[in-house]
């Protein structure tokens, strides 16, 4: 209790404090300190990708990250991907197509993908595979995953001025 | 996890003095993929973990033609293969760069910290060591300079002394006809611990018939990444050929000195060896326009 | 088959024998007994056959052993002792594989 | 995907969005992890080290004088349990086995059974006390393989166990914990009919369920007796049950919440921490959470088993089978109770014989007690007999689904283990692959192959209960037991909205606790859609005769006179008289009140499912790596009541089945102790792993069901290892008779075949 420190991070766009030990993950730190549990815990060792995060523009495995390090960064979370206006399309075709069962790994993808399609705005099948091996899905065999973020991006082309 | 103490460095002199202060309980902290895993696990237990993330030095990225690549120790995967002359200039250090663990892995994870984390199948280090990388290491000495295949010393061990950390990693400018490749293999096709690696370097003569050089290192089957000096005496002054190449693949395979785990078989190693160098040379022939 | 047609025995409920409780039924792999539930069916047995009724139920609860499935014409029973064997019906006993098949 | 059904329903068969689907895709499901209450303890489960060892004596006072630590708990906190044996979910358990197994009794039997709990302020206080836990072992040499385990003299698991023969109790001690058998016609007489005969022996390893999600369980016992349980479980109900036994409590004091499921396959339905929340909730008075992290999942929870397996088969040049032998060795892991008898009964489903012959055993060994996972025990079996059958035509020169039409099961025929099939529709999948188009490409390169392979599984029924209320907005709120997995919500309450004439959209379907539903067994043996919908269609008849009578009321007309028709209440006789289902619902107060239906129901019916997968490989002959070019998996649905999620649950199963086909085991060393448990080395395919997957819904509708369903979760993973194994073949030349079929297995039968190393 006596080794916490201060830290000021910009949290989906908004300025956030908390106070963290050191050996804490920003993974802990977003669920149990800040209650959003969105983003998810699947292995604790950067091998699901279910922890997924963006931070400073840059995907990464939240429980890799200690939450000291996220001081004056951004980090943006499955919480921050729908805005008032709605869903994102990522979000929405992931309902339509199917592409989630149990539901734990979705978080991951859709922050994953969102990723991809915001560097890359019109991936390959393979390029999407390739850029999403290092999130697991156990249920769905990710067909209808790799279809729903295809479909996304083609939604996103077309939303363009 | 254990707690401990979390320290930034700025300057390469505060790292050093954070890091010779508390000796062998001090760690760098750079990509975080390796180190928070194993303190996590209990594999390892420190009192403090000094970020370099915040080093100017530790963080350079520069290429130019006539002096070769200034590698930061804490510059991530992703940045290196992001830099077009960089990944023009070095296509073989892109193979490990662009493979190490998935997306959310390669916006961390650094070569700097692949090469101190000194796995054995370490991806980053035989195309470092092809490429003659050299390690720029401060200390509270001052700074000095270790070719990358006398760096790593054992399972998790390196050379560097308590207070000594990477700063960056210096690696020569391509020569003309000169190729490099890492191949390795795995079961699946990301995401994966090699179950042998394989990095390889040419340098033709201006016909592209003669190696003038070559460099053969391998991961996965020796206690330490592997630099395989008769590989090399198998092709320096040979033709460009099939045989040579086998040659190579065969003094590969003599040097490699895999276990049996959970990951693979001796046998099944050293055949691999044997696979990928052939593999390793043949792509980095194409990439010295030949093959 | 008509209900309530045929002989007597045709109105039996056809058992299957489990391949090694077939000594007890002197290699018999199915035999006809008469009952129209799985509790009668089970008595009818032990009195041909001695002996079988406590390989198939539990001792001292009143109750098919857990670990058989009773079917009675292709369907596996949840209500064990309490299933309704009609005329012809057919009784397996199986493995138990849980909840269902 | 195609069908092959007419449209005969007006919701049935569409793909509306899930309901529980926005909140699943925006991170605001609430999983049991992401639950936080006011005072909450956070626990840790010591573990064995050792695979096998006496437990000498367990010391935990210095645990308990940790500043932080606020209870201990080890085996002997758990209520002697009764020697019962309760039927749970897809396999059946022994109580005092499941209390062992929950937390150690004099022995530990495999490495990473629980051995005690503690409950501290959080979770590194909770970790630090677990290292102040003083175990005294006494190692015992570990038998961590099947075939080791059975050889006399082996080291004993449980000294007092004696082999069970179903209708013989032996009097042997032995690790072999049941033996059956099943036998029709004459074998030996079949095997003299032969023209050719292939035997082989397989062995395969255990493979884990592998659900992203990792097991965890909050507990909170008032000072009044209730405990209340918020876990993440395939069945809540199945939850109560096994806590009211082991803690030996009325089931009525405890409530189950059932949370969002990451993901189950059958691997949680068995109870692990919950009994260990709950007494830790009662030493401590507050709430107690417990997560596992992922290497206590592949270590402390259930795999499905390794095997050993045997199969002889003949067949004449006609390209009939004429007998078939199949022996089946299933670790059981610790405790008896491996899904050997499903695996026995699927092994030779498909096929119509005349004479075979199946023996099963169950085998305890050193490793994590087995739990049901996906077709429990027919994927290993279906490997054995399906490679064989390729074997088979292979040597007579008959295309492998050809010999199938040849020999599949149909409406009427016998199966091996004695009862007759109903409507099945095997040969309906085998001539839906034959027709299909990538049976009839090229393959197009060197060293590729294709291969075949169906399989079967049973599905189930079973009890479920539901309520329907009708909103005044002319909507209706729909309660279930059923946890939702993977998407059952929806197509639960496409049933009820078929029957009220709504859109899917106008049902909301709730999962609720078990203290607001009636008994519903587990989420699991492909029995959801069809049981829990068959509640749901029964509470929707309920609902729709009370709105008649309403309306009649209304009207005042005799019932008889009116009729529910797309959603609109009307006249018989009068084309004035009509109101839509909202405008009903509007007036219910008003006319005599809100309208609840409700049923509960045991289901029977059961239609079984088959499917036939077509596959395409290539395989690199220098390092034994095998790539998926191509899959097609065909399977009989029954009726595909959302097709979306059809179809996702047979990607899913073939992705699982790929999975164990070529990389995913549980690796032991000599100590019996597991050295891959993290998902780095527990290889489960990524996305760069898998092509897409084609799915054929064959639409054979169960007469057995209102709408024909049959169930379709599992069977899609029984024919991958097999359809791969010989695909495989067919581009080396060499048989594959283990899994995984990993790069480093190719390569050895490769050298095996080339009489040494390349």
């Amino acid at each position: 209790m006596s080794n916490k420190t201060h830290v000021q991070a910009r949290i989906n766009g908004e300025d956030t404090e908390f106070l963290c030990e050191p050996q804490q993950s920003l993974l802990e730190v977003l669920r149990d300190t800040l209650g959003m549990t969105g983003t998810k815990e699947g292995c604790n060792d950067g091998n699901c990708g279910a922890c997924s995060v963006v931070l400073n523009g840059r995907l990464v495995d939240s429980c890799l990250v200690l939450a000291v390090e996220t001081e004056g960064k951004s980090v943006d979370t499955i919480e921050g991907v729908a805005g008032p206006q709605g869903l994102h399309p990522l979000q929405q075709k992931f309902l339509e197509e199917a592409a989630l069962q149990c539901g734990i790994c979705t978080p991951g993808f859709i922050v994953a993908a969102k990723a991809l399609l915001e560097r890359e705005p019109n991936p390959s099948e393979q390029r999407v595979r390739l850029w999403l091996a290092g999130n697991l899905c156990r249920c769905t065999g990710y067909d209808k995953i790799v279809r729903a973020v295809l479909g996304a991006a083609k939604v996103m082309e077309a939303k363009k001025p | 996890m254990r707690s401990f103490e979390y320290v930034q460095a700025r300057t390469v002199k505060k790292a050093v003095a954070l890091l010779a202060e508390k000796g062998e309980q001090a760690r760098v902290l750079a990509g975080g993929t390796d180190i928070i895993v194993q303190l996590r696990a209990g594999r390892r237990q420190v009192e403090r973990l000094v970020d370099i993330k915040g080093i100017p030095e530790a963080n350079v990225l520069s290429y130019n033609s006539s002096r070769g690549l200034r590698l930061g120790a804490a510059v991530p995967c992703y940045r290196i293969y992001e830099d077009k002359a960089v990944a023009r200039a070095y296509p073989g250090l892109i193979d490990a760069a662009s493979l190490i663990g998935g997306t959310q892995i390669q916006g961390r994870a650094t070569l700097g910290g692949n090469l101190c984390n000194a796995a054995p199948s370490a991806d980053g280090i035989p195309p470092l060591i092809v490429l003659g990388a050299v390690c720029v290491v401060a200390g509270p000495e001052g700074i000095r300079e270790v070719p990358v295949e006398q760096f790593c010393t054992a399972p998790g061990r390196t050379v560097l002394k308590p207070g000594e950390f990477l700063v960056s990693l210096r690696i020569p400018p391509p020569r003309p006809h000169s190729g490099a490749h890492y191949l390795r293999f795995i079961p699946r096709n990301e995401m994966d611990i090699a179950v042998a690696g394989v990095g390889a370097s040419v340098v033709l003569d201006d016909r592209g018939e003669r190696f003038l050089s070559a460099r053969v290192a391998l991961s996965s089957v020796a206690p330490t990444p592997l630099l395989v000096s008769e590989a090399e005496k198998a092709l320096v002054g040979a033709a460009v050929a099939d045989g040579a190449i086998q040659h190579a693949a065969e003094a590969a395979m003599a040097a490699s000195r895999p276990i049996n785990d959970m990951r693979g078989t001796i046998e099944q190693r050293r055949h691999l060896v044997g696979v990928l160098t052939r593999r390793a040379l043949q792509g980095a022939l194409k990439r010295a326009g030949k093959g | 088959m008509e209900k309530g047609g045929g002989t007597e025995l045709e109105r039996m409920a056809d058992v299957w024998i489990p391949p090694l409780m077939q000594p007890l039924t002197g290699g018999a792999r199915r035999v006809k007994v008469p009952g129209s539930s799985v509790r009668q069916v089970v008595s009818n047995l032990e009195q041909a056959y001695p002996g079988i009724k406590a390989l198939l139920c539990d001792e001292d609860e009143d109750r098919i052993r857990p670990e058989i499935a009773v079917i009675v014409d292709g369907e596996v029973s949840r209500l064990g002792l309490l299933e309704h064997v009609g005329e012809a019906s057919e009784v397996h006993f199986l493995p138990a594989i849980g909840g269902g098949r | 995907m195609t069908t092959s059904t007419p449209k005969k329903y007006d919701v049935i068969g569409t793909r509306p969005i899930r309901h529980d689907g926005v909140e699943k895709v925006t991170g605001r499901a609430k999983y049991g992890a992401d639950l936080q209450l006011p005072g909450l303890l956070y626990g840790k489960v010591l573990r064995s080290p050792h695979a096998h060892a006496r437990i000498r004596s367990i010391d935990t006072s210095a645990a308990e004088a940790l500043p932080g630590v606020k209870a201990v708990v080890t085996g002997s906190d758990i209520p002697a349990a009764s020697d019962t044996v309760q039927s749970l979910g897809e396999t059946a358990v022994r109580m005092r086995y499941l209390s062992n197994n929950v937390l150690a009794g004099d022995k530990a039997l495999y490495k990473g059974q629980a051995i005690a709990a503690v409950a501290a302020v959080n979770v590194n206080v909770a970790e630090e006390a677990l290292a102040l836990i003083k175990v005294d072992y006494q190692p015992l040499p570990p038998v961590i393989n099947v075939m080791d385990a059975i050889k006399d003299g082996a080291p004993l698991l449980h000294e007092d166990m004696l082999t069970q023969e179903l209708g013989k109790r032996t009097d042997k001690h032995s690790n072999i914990a049941n033996h059956f058998q099943f036998k029709k016609g004459d074998l030996e007489a079949g095997l003299q009919k032969a023209d050719v005969i292939v035997e082989r022996e397989f062995n395969t390893a255990s493979v884990h369920q592998g659900y992203i999600e990792t097991h965890n369980g909050t507990a909170l016992w008032s000072s009044d007796g209730n405990l209340t349980i918020w876990c993440s479980t395939q069945g809540s109900f199945m939850v109560r049950s096994q806590l009211a036994q082991l803690l030996m409590v009325p089931e009525s004091k405890i409530k189950v919440v059932p949370m969002e499921i990451g993901g189950g396959f059958g691997g949680k339905i068995s109870v692990y921490l919950e009994p260990l929340a709950a007494l830790l909730a009662r030493k401590t008075g507050h709430p107690v959470k417990l997560t596992m992290s992922r290497a206590e999942v592949f270590e402390g929870t259930g795999p499905t088993p390794g095997t050993h397996m045997k199969v002889k088969m003949g067949a004449n040049k006609e390209g009939r089978i004429t007998a078939a032998q199949v022996s089946l060795y299933y670790e059981a892991g610790a405790f008896p109770g491996s899904p050997v008898n499903a695996g026995a009964m699927c092994a030779l489903a498909p096929y119509n014989l005349e004479n075979a012959q199946v023996d099963g055993y169950d085998v305890v060994v050193n490793k994590p007690k087995a739990a049901a996972y996906r077709a429990p025990g027919s994927t290993q079996s279906a490997m054995a007999v399906e490679t064989v059958i390729d074997e088979v035509c292979e040597k007579l020169k008959i295309d492998p689904l050809e010999f199938r039409l040849l020999n599949g099961a149909k409406e009427g025929d016998r199966r091996v283990d004695g009862p007759t099939f109903g409507r099945i529709g095997y040969l309906e999948t085998v001539r839906a692959a034959l027709a299909h188009p990538h049976y009839k490409t090229p393959l197009g390169g060197p060293h590729r192959g294709r291969g075949v392979a169906s399989g079967f599984w049973f599905n189930a029924g079973g009890q479920s209960s539901c309520y329907i209320s009708v909103n005044a907005d002319g909507t209706v709120s729909l309660v279930e037991g059923s946890v939702d997995i993977g998407g059952t919500r929806v197509s639960v309450a496409m049933q009820a909205a078929e029957v009220l004439g709504l859109p899917a959209e106008a049902v909301k379907p709730t999962v609720v606790d078990t203290d607001s539903v009636g008994y519903t067994w587990v989420t699991g043996g492909s029995s959801t859609t069809l049981k829990t919908g068959l509640a749901a269609y029964e509470a929707a008849q309920d609902v729709k005769r009370q709105l008649l009578e309403r309306a009649a009321k209304i009207w005042e007309t005799p019932v008889e006179n009116i009729e529910l028709v797309k959603g609109v209440f009307r006249s018989k006789h009068d084309p004035a008289l009509k109101l839509t289902f909202a405008e009903l619902a509007g007036k219910l107060l008003a006319t005599g009140g809100p309208v609840t239906g409700s049923a509960s129901v045991d289901a029977k019916g059961v239609g079984p499912a088959f499917a036939t997968h077509i596959v395409d490989v290539e395989v690199d002959p220098e390092t034994g790596k095998t790539q998926i070019l191509r899959y097609t998996a065909v399977q009989d649905a029954g009726t595909a009541i959302h097709p979306s999620y059809v179809e996702g649950q047979i990607q899913g199963g073939v992705a699982q089945g790929i999975g164990w086909a070529l990389n995913e085991e549980y690796f032991f060393n000599q100590q019996g102790q597991m050295a891959n448990s993290s998902f780095l080395d527990y290889r489960m395919p990524t996305s760069l792993d898998l092509p897409l997957i084609d799915t054929v819904i064959v639409e054979v509708p169960n007469p057995g069901h209102p709408f024909g369903v049959r169930g379709v979760g599992e069977v899609p993973i029984v024919p991958p290892p097999a359809a791969i194994a010989n695909a495989i073949s067919h581009a080396l030349g060499v048989r594959m008779t283990t899994l995984p079929m990993s790069p480093g297995k190719v390569l050895e039968a490769l050298w095996k075949k080339e009489g040494g190393r390349s």
